[in-house]
């Protein structure tokens, strides 16, 4: 129902924008837990899809994914690389555990309330502290590689 | 020179390795495969190959492992089914070794071999050994008394307590057709012991990998496997011994070479029928778990012995 | 149980494979091949080829009106093909094809690598 | 080596052991339970599970990064490598994806195709995931038996496509081939077949005592728990929700031939067992259906190279549950981010709690329930840039590390 996502947006000072089969809510960081909540409750939502990470350059864009029916249904959040901190969402929907885990490994995206924050869940424990997260802009499989000793 | 020939130790090697390659060739089949076909005729030769491949392995002792149990181990886990086996009447209604109170010693083998299984899974000081080990004496102690009261009932039944005099005793009939619950429990148990399916839970090897054979390998594990196998075949020969009358049958001939090759015969013909039964009812059943299997040792199986051998001392 | 002795009295269901002939169908994707006749060396498979199979080698120089421009003709690092058929669609002279080989097990990589296409056309 | 300091080894060895009440026990990441690599670290009290710790990451192939170099078409053999059971569910949903970012229309006939062999997957899963409960509580008869029927099935879809696994089947706007001629008939025998088969296993695992107590009442999950952490596919479904991408946001042709959704209410293993049995039954009378109603026409339309720009979601039933994709396009050949998230990703939370306060033995066919794709969910580390290095490690050279690092470790 067209109007739902809008009324969720306003309270939450977001924007609503829409694809050709997706709506996406972008709100700032510290209100991504509230906005999730608010869409998984919309009748016929029943569970996060998962939550995608993207770089942008500066900024590593965030989404969560819900969907219901034929459509599509994303919360965005864009936080900055300098520190890549955004609020947890297990607490209402605790499935995130495992996808927040994933893309804290890959992306550096610091998820603060996870569960499984400091464990690493997919990255080798050789990986070096000081290398860029694998999946951002400037991570350089070469230097990896060398920092990790397999050269 | 027949302990260690023809109805002896090489005799009986021959035969756990058939018993092998034969369990094997018929789970195949019974599943559709077609089983070990390289190895000589119908891969008949197969369990020797694997044998001798193992024996040339690399053996690697796990670090922390009890090196002398580790080496001193297989061979006495080997000598406990191997003398057993001696026991056994084969070409004659005498065996080789024969003792008045020779089922005695038997059960005592059976006691050795696990107690040796145990020791040498503990040895190896592998985690799954170990957990291995806690369920191989959970299960041993659920089996042991059903399978003592199952050996003993033959006996009640022969008033006679050397193997040679019960299967004297069976000359007009068969003690499997006077007690049949005894022999069924006989089977059962003989599954647990040889950790045969459904109670293969101490080397169940989608949970605890190899069980307690997990650290072993080069010769002590083709070793320990001939064991099994020899296991395999001493079991079903003290089946075939205690219920099927032994090697006694209709005497033909006047010849003593030709009837101790007749008995032979009739010996193996029972024994590959009890081991075929063996491995009929390991490929038709699930593992299950040892909570279970205890629970069915002490509530079904011991019960059921106790009363066979109510039974047949009422019969006596 | 009772199935079980059917099954037992039934053929086997393994196929003999070593000591018998696997059968294939007929849609079966095995080992690339190439007609070096056919093949103009234009380097669309190369483009195409998820694997990186294909490279493209100069093999010599033709003249063309007033230019020269330089000849290359695939080689096929067979070791790495995924045999997806991608380069066998997109060839538009039917110079490759997908044959029924599957039994591609080698001791040296170097065996697998295909540079039929290069003896042609020089 | 004398026998004293073999005997102190032993007792400096305890402590690995771990005699602890509370024993560590490693489930992985090699185990013969497991096909594919990953850490489960259990914590036991006695036979009992009191905690699982899962580390997965065993299998990266830093597939979603390779896609970022990847022209559009050569990703979908890339992501067809992903899984090997599932592989067309994962070539459709990035072909759908992408599809669904441009205007055009996918022939009817082509949309059918895929129904045919994304259902066929379906079956050849299940019945591989059937065979393997046998393996895990085993059942090696069953295993066998299931996998020889599985046969059938895989052979229709070699006919079909070429390959048994990795079909490379799909592609932008439609299949890569039509439909072998008189495929019809060995399809309808094939589906017949295996619609017996299930009929003679459902009443096996009814009536199979042994079976019956290693499934029944084990790895139990309720509705709560199904709803907070969010399982998808059969796990789902056993607990009596009904969710199924196929019905409820119908792509390929599900939107004309309908699938019933089978659901079971009990949600433990036995359940899992009926439920994939009912829906081979019901993948079989999808194929029948399609095949009769299946139109003429083109298979295929021409696409072009460069995908327009946007972002597309897309999700499929795959057999064992939602898989779903995220493209961006920046308007390139090149796709600027995929993101895949397959269902076990989403199924492992819930099999963690499953297995909660069951015994070792019940490890393998609960942990496997949830009939996991490792290989699927790792994707992501380490990668190979490009073509031209090899990092194949030379025979010697293995030797040679394997020696120092005995030193070392020796020494230290």
């Amino acid at each position: 129902m067209p109007g739902e996502l809008e009324s969720i947006a306003a309270s939450l000072e977001g924007q609503v924008s829409k694809g050709k089969k997706y709506q996406l809510i972008s709100v700032k960081p510290q209100r991504v837990v509230e906005a999730c909540k608010a869409v998984s409750a919309l009748p016929g939502f029943y569970h996060l899809s998962t939550i995608t990470a993207l770089d942008l350059g500066k900024e590593i864009s965030v989404y969560y994914h819900f969907w219901r029916g034929r459509e599509f249904f994303a919360v965005r959040a864009n936080v900055s690389k300098d520190n890549p901190s955004i609020p947890s969402v297990t607490a209402v929907l605790p499935s995130a555990t495992l996808y927040e885990a994933e893309v804290a490994d890959l992306f550096g995206v610091r998820f603060e309330g996870n569960p499984m924050t400091g464990r690493k869940l997919l990255l080798p424990d050789t990986y070096p502290k000081d290398a860029p997260p694998p999946m951002t802009r400037e991570a350089d499989p070469e230097k990896i590689r060398k920092m990790m000793g397999l050269e | 020179m027949q302990l260690l020939t023809f109805p002896g130790l090489t005799f009986f090697v021959c035969v756990a390795f058939l018993f092998e390659w034969l369990e094997r060739k018929t789970a195949a089949r019974m599943q559709g495969r077609r089983g070990p076909v390289v190895t000589g005729p119908f891969g008949i030769l197969q369990p020797v190959a694997d044998f001798f491949k193992l024996t040339s392995k690399q053996e690697i002792i796990p670090e922390f492992s009890d090196r002398f149990v580790l080496r001193w181990g297989p061979p006495l886990y080997f000598a406990a089914p191997a003398i057993g086996l001696a026991f056994i009447p084969v070409v004659g209604l005498t065996p080789v070794l024969g003792h008045p109170l020779d089922l005695l010693f038997v059960l005592f083998i059976f006691s050795f071999s696990a107690l040796m299984a145990t020791l040498l899974g503990y040895a190896s000081a592998g985690r799954y050994s170990t957990i291995a080990i806690g369920r191989l004496v959970l299960q041993y102690t659920g089996f042991e008394i059903p399978m003592i009261l199952a050996v003993i009932t033959p006996s009640i039944l022969a008033g006679n307590l050397s193997i040679e005099g019960i299967v004297a005793a069976q000359g007009s009939i068969w003690y499997v057709l006077l007690a049949p619950a005894a022999f069924a429990v006989f089977i059962v148990a003989a599954l647990a012991e040889l950790e045969k399916p459904p109670f293969d839970i101490p080397n169940a090897k989608t949970e605890i990998v190899g069980g307690w054979m997990t650290e072993f390998s080069g010769s002590t594990l083709a070793y320990v496997k001939l064991t099994k196998n020899m296991s395999y075949v001493f079991l079903s020969a003290l089946a075939v011994a205690l219920f099927l009358g032994g090697p006694s049958g209709p005497v033909l001939t006047q010849s003593v070479l030709a009837q101790e090759a007749l008995f032979s015969v009739y010996f193996l013909v029972k024994l590959f029928a009890v081991g075929f039964l063996i491995f009929s009812i390991r490929t038709a059943l699930a593992r299950v778990k040892i909570g279970q299997a205890t629970r069915l040792f002490w509530t079904v199986l011991t019960p059921l012995s106790l009363l066979q051998v109510g039974v047949a001392l009422i019969m006596r | 149980m009772g199935e079980m002795f059917r099954t037992a009295v039934s053929p086997p269901v393994t196929e003999e494979y070593p000591f018998g002939p696997a059968v294939v169908s007929e849609r079966f994707r095995g080992r690339l091949d190439v007609d070096p006749v056919k093949c103009t060396g234009c380097g669309v498979c190369e483009i195409v080829c998820p694997a990186s199979v294909i490279t493209m080698v100069p093999t010599g120089k033709r003249k063309v009106g007033e230019r020269e421009i330089e000849v290359k003709k695939p080689v096929f690092d067979l070791y790495t093909c995924i045999s997806c058929g991608q380069c066998v669609e997109d060839c538009r002279f039917d110079a490759l094809w997908l044959t029924k080989t599957f039994e591609l097990a080698v001791f040296d990589k170097q065996s697998l690598v295909m540079k039929k296409a290069l003896t042609v056309g020089k | 080596m004398s026998e004293a300091t073999g005997s102190e080894k032993r007792e400096a060895g305890a402590g690995l052991m771990e005699y602890s009440p509370e024993g560590l026990m490693p489930f992985g990441p090699v185990h013969p339970a497991l096909k594919e690599p990953e850490y489960f670290k259990l914590t036991l009290e006695g036979e009992r599970i009191v905690d699982v710790a899962p580390r997965i990451g065993y299998v990266h192939r830093g597939i979603e990064r390779a896609a970022q170099d990847r022209t559009w078409v050569k990703n979908v053999y890339l992501f067809e490598r992903i899984c090997g059971i599932c592989s067309f569910a994962h070539s459709i949903a990035y072909a759908q994806g992408v599809e669904s970012l441009t205007e055009f229309v996918i022939p009817r006939r082509a949309k059918y195709i895929r129904l045919v062999i994304a259902e066929l997957e379906r079956i050849h899963s299940h019945l591989l995931w059937l065979g393997l409960v046998g393996h895990w509580t085993g059942f090696e008869t069953l295993f066998m038996w299931i996998w020889k029927d599985r046969e059938h099935v895989l052979d229709q879809l070699e006919a079909i496509t070429g390959n048994r696994v990795h079909k490379s089947f799909a592609t932008f706007g439609g299949v890569r081939k039509d439909l072998p001629e008189g495929i019809e008939p060995k399809l309808a025998q094939a589906t017949k077949f295996v619609r017996e088969r299930v009929k003679y296993y459902r009443q096996l695992m009814e009536s199979e005592e042994t079976l019956v107590v290693r499934t029944k009442g084990v790895g139990k999950i309720d509705q709560n728990i199904a709803r907070r952490l969010c399982p998808v596919g059969p796990l789902l479904r056993c607990t009596g929700i009904e969710r199924d991408v196929r019905v409820e946001d119908p792509y390929a042709a599900y939107d004309e031939i309908v699938p019933e959704v089978k659901t079971q209410t009990a949600g433990d293993i036995a359940s899992l067992l009926a439920l994939r049995l009912d829906e081979v039954e019901e993948s079989c009378r999808l194929i029948d259906e399609a095949m009769e109603k299946l139109p003429k026409g083109d298979y295929k339309v021409l696409f072009p190279r460069a995908i327009p720009s946007g972002e597309a979601m897309f999700h499929v039933e795959a057999p064992r549950g939602e898989l779903f994709y995220f493209v961006k396009s920046t308007g390139s050949t090149k796709p600027e981010r995929v993101k895949i998230r397959t269902p076990t990703m989403a199924n492992l939370l819930t099999a963690k709690e499953m297995l909660k306060g069951h015994t070792l033995a019940d490890v393998p066919v609960v942990l496997t329930g949830m009939d996991p794709c490792f290989g699927c969910m790792d994707r992501i580390t380490v990668f190979d840039p490009g073509k031209g290095k090899e990092w194949t490690v030379r025979g010697e050279a293995l030797r040679k590390y394997g020696i120092e690092y005995y030193r070392r470790r020796a020494g230290s």
